[in-house]
């Protein structure tokens, strides 16, 4: 792995032009994710409908091309799934990049999981691994309705 | 790894000092180091420096990695609960500090009462001191009794609703008693009092469970474990860590930082501002490790034979006077010898090369109350044996005839 | 010793980093190490370690003048008026925490401004940050120019009959702008303010003349001047010292220790609480040396050409570009190449050993105002060649390649 | 040097029995030494009179061998001297602990010289020289009216 590997082009292109990056009208959920060490920032916004199936998901933020690229195929994927895969499917993701070769989830189809492992490399990057899982780590939050606001007053 | 032939892992020994084998006995004050700690240092700056956490390269990464494998080292040896527990600091004097700092901040109030003991060393007295003026809180002094010792009944005494917080230390640099921390812990948690732990003498000797233990906070001098100078170490539990503010500003331990108000990070990170002492923290892996490969069960019972040896060896030196004789004893002896002063007694052993100290030890409330202004102190590390406290004994033998007793 | 190459002093230039050569442009965050500062760490270890002050013993007065001697050295580098001025800390954040907590506790009171710039850095700002809070005191800015400066002027703007302390730094470690210090302190001064300067940047590279420059308090990180982590220094003028409080309590610092009361130590120990970083101190006197042999004009004249170099070839590579221009400038060079994020940056250039910096350097309110989340840093220390900037620049147009631009 | 040689016997002789210890009735100046690192205290008291003649010098305090020498020696020999005469005999005598290998003031006799000299050993001992010179530095304190007391308060 080098980073000519690291950086494909389906990073790059996510990178450059993330999917999804706006606000999405009438969300239901959401919360925002930091990363002090660089600056990194995201705020998912999800809309689940009556059936807890998402009906949107979009992302505002700012932060590298690994850390735009994986919120944006985040949430390319998630779109249209129900709660519980999408939990599912963070947790599988979250594996998968700590410890595990492959994607073990039976709800994404194999093209999905492709796109996916495209962020495998991270991995070997150890400092860079937080850019990649901060998009998933704040869909959490949203799901869970952890509203871990970032407080810059006083305290 | 053998601890009967210790010595030999520790550089200092191979020297002759002024002539002399250096009989060391002053490891209470600072403990020598073993070769491997030594080489740590040395490796890590000639080979692997970097700053940590702030850079994204190879050795950033790599320096960091090793800064936090300490952190899980001494979460394991100590028995924390988090590695999260753990905090750096550059000494037991700043842990302390910042314990009494940020606690006295956020809970301490006038008329508000701390409870320490007539045992504890000015770095367990003084911060707190600091909040006498500041908060216009009273200080309490547990009593010690004759063999030197504090007993849970002697703190009990002391407590009444007004106490907010005690400070106790594990092991007495002067007398050598132990507390009976665990039963102080759990009479102060009854009345919903925390407790701080003074562990620099304990830590390097004692088996260490802070689970056991239960107290709130267990400060820890890393020069004395065997470890390079400049590095201490804070344990807190969890929940005091998030409650209590930040102690010292700087990079690394913010989130977000406006013109308007800053926010902290999160832990470990709230309470390393700055620059850690990177090397040093590195290299305090290898005292750990020194100090698991010989087994703590061994170091205990071998300084138990040294520390019981001098002690009847000095008891059937007449004109010695231990000052103390607690029933549960750490390496720690002092003594008098009357119509000699302290001083004396070291600068003439010291041309032996026997290094013992002299002076009140940091503990001024102690040294007032057994009425003296000053003993001598022999401390006991893991690399003593009989024989130094035979050398240690012929030298107290030469001093009584220089003086002519 | 020549400077052309200096790198061989330093051993880690020796090895491969992931097969590459080192090309170590992250010298402000922090600096190699020479062998000689190595070796004295080790050798004081193996042959000469006790901790200092205490004992009376052999090792222990050895390691007391060693440790002194090298706030003699400093006295002397910094060409300050006395020895005392200088007191050790375990790094410059500690350094600008102890006089902001004890200036604070003595000085500021509700209203009262503390003046400091947009250039700072957070170690330059956290610690007054808490006097907002237990005091209510207001945090003012100086204005960052276009070119990434501060000037007279635009401190000049901020202060009014409210201005308690100013705190500004010698060199930005962002935009390496070396701000007017020396006017700054007399203005200031002409209005009877006291000023603080982070000298973290400057202390390594420029010319330091306190008694010129006049500041009253200057702080300056060991590590990044070729010295061991864990040690910093706080240069005061004596007058401070001895008028603030003490900051941290322990041994060591005290005079006299009574249960009702404490009296504290003359200088330096007053602000020395418990074991110090003994060794590290020790061996920062060989950085000293080594800094004083090579010359400090030497210095200058070779990072000047290794930073003109630099900025030159980083202008001529477009897409790269240069987030200041300062007229007088050290060597530190921020940049971003529009549609690469610096972290992207920061990782590809390490796969070739170029070690770089990338974040907000623990400069959120410059960066807040710049626009950018996020900067490339290069900064350049002793060793650095030109070579080492070709390198740089190869590499920053592999990311380009990489990126498609 | 050995320690032997340190303790001489006339050292030995005034630490164990020292002279003037005791506090002069009707004393018009005195100060108050202090030696944080080992504890050592003295207190001298003066009585000068309308000459500027010692009429009675004395002193309390504990310390080691060297330091209650020191005081008990220095005490000896400065009963009777007149006030200019004992701040050379002071600077002398620190002169010759830092620097000199023999007193030079002319004030002092062969005997009285040779009695003050056996201190001169302690500078082979860096540590201790803070014993030896004490009394002397706080004479000073007391002739020149600084009445630096220890503050044992709050500050
Ligand atoms: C300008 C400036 N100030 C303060 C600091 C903090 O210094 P240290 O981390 O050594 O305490 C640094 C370095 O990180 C710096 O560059
Ligand atoms: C019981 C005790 N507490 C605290 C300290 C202070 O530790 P340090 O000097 O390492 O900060 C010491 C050692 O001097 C000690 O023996």
């Amino acid at each position: 792995m080098n980073t000519k590997e690291l950086y494909q082009q389906i990073i790059l292109d996510h990178g450059k032009n993330p999917r999804n990056l706006r606000k999405t009208e009438n969300f239901n959920k959401d919360a925002k994710g930091y990363n002090p060490l660089c600056g990194d920032k995201v705020h998912i916004y999800l809309k689940l409908n009556e059936n807890k199936k998402v009906e949107d998901i979009s992302f505002e933020g700012q932060g590298c091309a690994i850390s735009m690229a994986s919120a944006s195929i985040m949430t390319d994927l998630i779109k249209g799934k129900e709660e519980f895969e999408v939990k599912e499917i963070v947790n599988d993701f979250l594996d998968m990049i700590k410890e595990k070769d492959k994607l073990n989830n039976n709800i994404l189809g194999e093209d999905d999981k492709t796109k996916l492992m495209c962020l495998s490399g991270i991995k070997q990057y150890p400092m860079r691994v937080k850019c990649a899982t901060l998009s998933w780590h704040t869909l959490t939050s949203a799901i869970n309705n952890f509203k871990e606001e970032i407080n810059t007053e006083d305290n | 790894m053998n601890i009967s032939n210790i010595k030999e892992e520790f550089p200092i020994f191979n020297n002759k000092i002024q002539n002399n084998d250096l009989v060391y006995l002053d490891s209470a004050n600072s403990a020598q180091k073993p070769q491997v700690v030594i080489d740590r240092v040395y490796d890590f700056y000639s080979k692997e420096f970097s700053n940590v956490g702030r850079s994204v390269h190879y050795l950033a990464v790599a320096a960091t990695n090793l800064y936090e494998n300490t952190r899980s080292s001494v979460q394991k040896y100590i028995n924390a609960k988090d590695k999260n527990e753990i905090v750096f600091t550059k000494g037991a004097t700043e842990a302390i500090n910042l314990v009494a700092n940020t606690f006295g901040q956020k809970y301490l109030n006038k008329g508000d009462e701390v409870l320490i003991t007539e045992l504890e060393h000015h770095s367990n007295y003084v911060p707190w001191h600091f909040l006498r003026k500041s908060k216009k809180i009273n200080i309490e002094f547990a009593e010690v009794n004759e063999d030197g010792e504090v007993t849970l009944q002697s703190i009990e005494k002391k407590i009444n609703n007004k106490t907010k917080i005690i400070g106790i230390t594990h092991l007495s640099n002067v007398t050598g008693a132990i507390l009976p921390v665990k039963e102080i812990v759990s009479l102060a948690h009854s009345k919903g009092i925390p407790v701080l732990v003074d562990g620099c003498q304990g830590a390097p000797h004692l088996k260490l469970d802070m689970q056991d233990l239960d107290c709130d906070f267990y400060a820890i001098s890393g020069h004395k474990m065997y470890g390079p100078t400049g590095i201490g170490i804070l344990y807190a539990k969890k929940k005091w860590l998030e409650d209590l503010p930040p102690y010292q500003g700087g990079g690394g331990m913010i989130k977000e930082v406006k013109k308007q108000g800053i926010s902290f990070g999160d832990l470990p990170n709230k309470y390393e501002a700055g620059t850690m002492a990177t090397a040093q923290v590195i290299a305090f892996n290898e005292s750990i490790k020194f100090l698991e490969k010989i087994g703590i069960e061994n170091i205990q019972n071998h300084e138990k034979v040294i520390v019981d040896y001098a002690v009847e060896t000095l008891k059937k030196n007449n004109s010695v006077e231990l000052i103390a004789n607690p029933k549960n004893r750490g390496g720690v002896i002092s003594f008098t010898i009357k119509d000699i002063h302290p001083h004396d007694i070291a600068t003439i052993l010291d041309e032996d090369g026997v290094a013992i100290r002299a002076g009140h030890h940091c503990c001024q409330i102690l040294h007032d109350k057994l009425g003296v202004p000053a003993t001598a102190r022999a401390s006991i590390g893991v690399y003593n044996t009989k024989e130094d406290i035979d050398k240690l004994n012929s030298s107290i033998n030469k001093c009584k005839k220089i003086f002519n007793l």
